[in-house]
């Protein structure tokens, strides 16, 4: 939104090459989307208030708005409930526009720096989720300090982030991968 | 005896390790045999793998089924999100071969195959199709003695139900928490917002506000509908919201009730037996009266 | 008489079972012919000759004399009387079998077990003078008047996992519930759900407007997400309103579903019997969408109303009549002509392989007695002229009128000369 | 004078051929080495029309019907690939490329396909060379 209020969206700005490149990124059933808005009622985006949810996103992906999906950074707030999955009758599967968009965003290095906490986690530890003070939780329940996951187990992390290097992590991450 | 890979994810093993005690203690219980998934890693979270690509996404779940797989084992979550990420996972490793067989090139790199034998299970859905019901009836010792409970799901445990191999006969009316809650002797109602989101997920970490009055909305129905003793939980990470993202509402003075929340790993090991101080080291919504009325009947 | 005093009940088919009929019944009210039949399978009397051979109740024949209740008059009952099939020479056919209003329970998000949930079919045997509640507006769970009532559109159409086709009259059938209901409750608080009002067709722009006008309640761009039960028995409907750009909800005590419309079943197998083909949605196909409406790929077999697409009633009358005028020109003149690019067997080539038989997809292929012998003979009337039959004989013997196989060779000939 | 592609297409009545109709009207080009030659379906397509036309030297021989369920004939396209398939199989017996022979589906209102389909086709056969059979059968 511009300075002062006005709020015009220019349609031209559409980017059929957007459009191209999420349907390639796994949302291949774009195309096919009425606006029906089944998905708008059901999606917590949309219900929690987020300016931009399920059914405008794909509205915009369609009409190849990139900027506009870039910038706004609700697509991140995405629960992957799946629900507008669930019951979206034209089967367009939203929840994969969610995700095209994300991937999209993510080799401009459009998304919030959170993101990249959970990767860095996933390739140090193996786990996304990792927060202090494990240990003293774990023991207090009686259970060995670390998990058997690998986290305990050198060789398997070691592997892991040879695996995970083999993918696109590889390219995007500003993290160092060694 | 049943065999089964516990594969325990991020949160319960780092924040919620009771729930990975109640896991353990309540399998002993029921005679199924623990198979360690040495080297298992995230599922990954849907905002990790799953955001960079669909590839991305299915080696680094592939990583996970390849362990079960080798060790010969079905595979049991107690987050809904494990459960979602790695079914999906499956299934497109099934639906897409040409992904299947990038996917392979890469575990062949790090020494690695999946064939996609591997079947990944919750707890409500493990003990509804592979204990039982009735087993579950005579194994407790510890009867639920009418305890009101609202159960919750989790969305990653019902949708997309075309890419789980098992599940509710109705996804948006779910019945099986409810049964096995009724079947230890509980009351289980249904509710209107029983399949609503708890809010917690990506929406908590990049909308916190949002995410609370979204939860909140959800606890104010069930308070209102049902006025439950216990709210029992399928899915660690709603846990995590009906718990710690409760006692923060009640810190922040937005919520004047409270309901305790247990996993229903953690309910169904208290009933088995297991100590209780351990079942639920880490509730910060106290749980005495709960636990009272399940001790005290018997 | 008889449909009064029978005491056995069976659901009643026509109002969907909302309220129950006798075994002895008329089918409808405007049942044509307005007769009485007796439902045999659920007829105390036959149902105790199978079991004991002796008959435990004559009461619509004998009426219950001590009770003073008197049997039928005309003496119409007969029990010895049997279903009899008939064959019957006809020049034509028309399939006119109508459709099928989908089930509630395929929808599983919109809570299909409450009672109160119901289909747009259902509603309108409730709103019926003759229906169920013998025309009062009751909700089927307790009796109640609703106060509040949700109409949801496009329930099963425009739907990839059930029919992707527009089913075409729901827009309007809604509408006019609406306004049925507006004019004679006008206190009731009603919200139609649409995804688009698609109202085109004479005068209906105008029925929208003025159901408008009554007070009707229309949200567009709002499939409806979900329907919940609350435990205080009510509806909790959550819709997306595109006009208010915002997701809503709304508490009705009756939820109305538009279900789609469908082919009736067994639609296919019977089309196959006339060798008439079902396109993709099951419905029963023309020949060409614009000039052939009303014919099928089958000679002399011809399609009106939902057989052949979903429609409201001025188009399936408008397609009966056509249906009715083409069967006329075929039969009447009492003598048909066929068309001269038809196949012809060489009687005297024919080897009776009999391989043109079964590829011939109007079965206008017989094998037939030929100075002593069985060869195959193609009924002029009935080939359409496609040619396989010609390409396909070992013997040639086939002709292929206007497409002989010396025709085609010459073409090619003369097409690859240096 | 250089060598110039001849290709036989034969186009069923009901959809090729109207595809063929709808590209001129709708001014497509397409390559002036394509000679179409109509038949009601393309289930009467005999294997020996295109043996034949093969033989006589045709570079390239495409049949083009209906989409399945289009039939006008209900399933004589079913027919048509079918009888193709076994045909591909003999073409190399023959003595030529099977990819000189086309089977595709263009309907009435695909006349840009229709025109698309016979400049691919025509590039596809230039490819390939002149009819190893030209001057009669070896």
């Amino acid at each position: 939104m511009e300075e002062g209020g006005v709020n015009v969206i220019d349609l031209t700005q559409g980017d059929e090459s957007f459009v191209k490149e999420l349907i390639a990124l796994g949302a291949d059933e774009l195309r096919e989307c009425i606006q029906c808005g089944k998905c708008g009622a059901t999606c917590p985006m949309a219900l929690a208030g987020l300016e931009f949810f399920i059914k405008r996103i794909v509205h915009a992906a369609n009409l190849g708005l990139r900027d506009i999906l870039l910038e706004d950074s609700s697509v991140w707030g995405c629960q992957s409930c799946n629900r507008c999955v669930e019951i979206c009758p034209m089967d367009i599967k939203p929840y994969e526009v969610i995700q095209a968009v994300r991937r999209a965003a993510v080799k401009v290095e459009a998304c919030p720096a959170n993101t990249y906490e959970g990767l860095r986690n996933l390739y140090r530890f193996g786990h996304a989720v990792f927060p202090k003070g494990f240990e003293e939780r774990r023991k207090k329940v009686g259970l060995p300090e670390k998990p058997p996951t690998a986290l305990s187990f050198d060789e398997f992390r070691k592997k892991y982030q040879e695996l995970l290097r083999q993918t696109i992590l590889e390219e995007i991450a500003p993290f160092p991968l060694d | 005896m049943q065999k089964i890979g516990i594969f325990l994810g991020c949160n319960i093993p780092f924040n919620r390790p009771d729930i990975e005690y109640s896991m353990r203690f309540l399998l002993k219980e029921l005679g199924v045999e623990i198979v360690e998934l040495e080297g298992a890693t995230c599922c990954p979270a849907y905002g990790t793998m799953p955001s960079l690509g669909l590839l991305e996404w299915a080696v680094a779940s592939a990583w996970n089924l390849s362990i079960a797989e080798e060790k010969g084992v079905d595979m049991l979550t107690g987050c809904g999100s494990c459960y979602g990420v790695q079914n999906e996972a499956n299934y497109y490793l099934k639906k897409h071969p040409e992904i299947k067989e990038q996917v392979d090139k890469i575990l062949a790199k790090v020494g690695r195959k999946y064939d996609g034998t591997v079947k990944v299970w919750n707890v409500i859905n493990f003990i509804y199709e592979k204990i039982g019901l009735d087993t579950l009836k005579q194994k407790i010792k510890y009867n639920l003695n009418g305890l009101k409970c609202a159960v919750q799901t989790g969305c990653h445990n019902l949708w997309p139900s075309k890419a789980f191999p098992s599940g509710e006969d109705n996804t948006f009316f779910p019945k099986r928490l409810r049964e096995i809650c009724e079947i230890m002797g509980g009351v289980a109602p249904h509710y209107s917002t029983i399949t609503d989101c708890c809010g917690m997920g990506a929406l908590r970490s990049n909308a916190p506000e949002k995410s609370l009055a979204l939860f909140k909305k959800k606890l104010d129905v069930i308070k209102e509908e049902l006025d439950p003793d216990l709210a029992v939980i399928g899915c660690s990470s709603c846990l995590l919201q009906f718990d710690a993202g409760q006692a923060l509402l009640i810190e922040q003075k937005k919520l004047n009730y409270k309901i305790p929340a247990l996993h229903l790993a953690q309910l169904t090991a208290i009933a088995l037996g297991a100590e209780v101080e351990k079942a639920t080291a880490m509730a910060s919504i106290p749980l005495n009266g709960v636990i009272t009325k399940i001790k005290g009947g018997n | 008489m008889c449909t009064e005093i029978c005491p056995a009940r069976v659901p009643n088919e026509y109002n969907f079972g909302l309220d129950q009929r006798r075994a002895a019944y008329i089918e409808y009210p405007q049942a044509v012919p307005k007769k009485a039949v007796i439902d045999e399978p659920n007829c105390l009397y036959f149902k105790s000759i199978k079991k004991t051979g002796k008959p435990a109740c004559e009461i619509c024949k004998k009426g219950i004399p001590p009770k003073g209740i008197q049997g039928c008059p005309a003496d119409a009952i007969k029990f010895d009387d049997k279903d009899e099939y008939m064959n019957i020479r006809v020049g034509a056919v028309i399939i006119a079998t109508g459709f099928k209003p989908m089930p509630k329970h395929y929808f599983k998000e919109y809570s299909p077990h409450s009672p109160d949930v119901i289909t747009s079919m259902e509603f309108e045997r409730i709103l019926s003078a003759t229906g169920p509640t013998g025309g009062e507006l009751k909700r089927p769970s307790d009796g109640t008047k609703p106060k509040t009532i949700a109409m949801i559109s496009c329930v099963g159409s425009r739907d990839e996992r059930y029919h992707p086709y527009c089913s075409k009259v729901c827009c309007m059938y809604m509408l006019k519930h609406a306004r049925i209901l507006k004019e004679k409750y006008p206190d009731i608080k009603l919200y139609l759900f649409f995804i688009d009002v698609r109202t085109a067709g004479k005068d209906f722009e105008e029925f929208y407007v003025y159901t408008r006008e009554l007070g009707a309640k229309i949200i567009r761009g709002g499939r409806v997400s979900s329907v919940d039960v609350k435990p205080n028995g009510k509806l909790r409907v959550r819709g997306f309103d595109v006009d208010l750009c915002s997701p809503v909800e709304l508490e009705a005590d009756l939820v109305v579903l538009a279900t789609a419309i469908e082919p009736p079943d067994g639609v296919e197998e019977l089309g196959s019997m006339f060798t008439a083909t079902c396109g993709r949605e099951g419905f029963l196909r023309e020949v060409h969408t614009k000039l052939y409406p009303v014919e099928t790929q089958a000679r002399g077999v011809f399609i009106a109303g939902c057989v052949q697409g979903p429609k409201d009633i001025p188009e399936s009358i408008a397609q009966a009549r056509a249906a009715a005028s083409a069967t006329a020109a075929l039969v009447i003149p009492g003598k048909i002509k066929f068309e001269a690019i038809i196949s012809e067997v060489d009687r005297d080539k024919c080897s009776s392989c009999g391989v043109c038989v079964p590829l011939c997809p109007y079965t206008a292929i017989r094998i037939v007695e030929y100075k002593g012998k069985e060869k195959a003979y193609i009924e002029p009337a009935l080939c359409a002229g496609c040619g396989v039959c010609a390409s396909a004989c070992p013997s040639r013997a086939i002709t292929f009128h206007g497409f002989t196989t010396d025709q085609i060779m010459a073409q090619i000939e003369a097409l690859t000369e240096a | 004078m250089a060598w110039e592609p001849r290709l036989i297409v034969i186009a069923c009545h009901w959809c090729t051929y109207a595809g063929a109709d709808l590209a001129g009207s709708l001014r497509y080009s397409y390559p002036p080495t394509v000679h179409i030659v109509r038949v009601p379906c393309s289930g009467r397509v005999e294997p020996e029309f295109i043996a034949e036309a093969l033989i006589r030297g045709a570079d390239g021989v495409f049949i083009g019907g209906c989409h399945f369920g289009d039939c006008h004939y209900k399933e004589g396209n079913y027919k048509a690939i079918r009888r193709f398939n076994l045909f591909k199989r003999v073409a190399t017996e023959l003595g030529v490329e099977p990819d000189r022979i086309q089977l595709e589906w263009i309907s009435g209102s695909e006349g840009k396909k229709f025109a698309e389909s016979m400049t691919a086709f025509d590039a596809k056969i230039r490819e390939l060379g002149p009819n190893p059979l030209k001057g009669g059968a070896q």
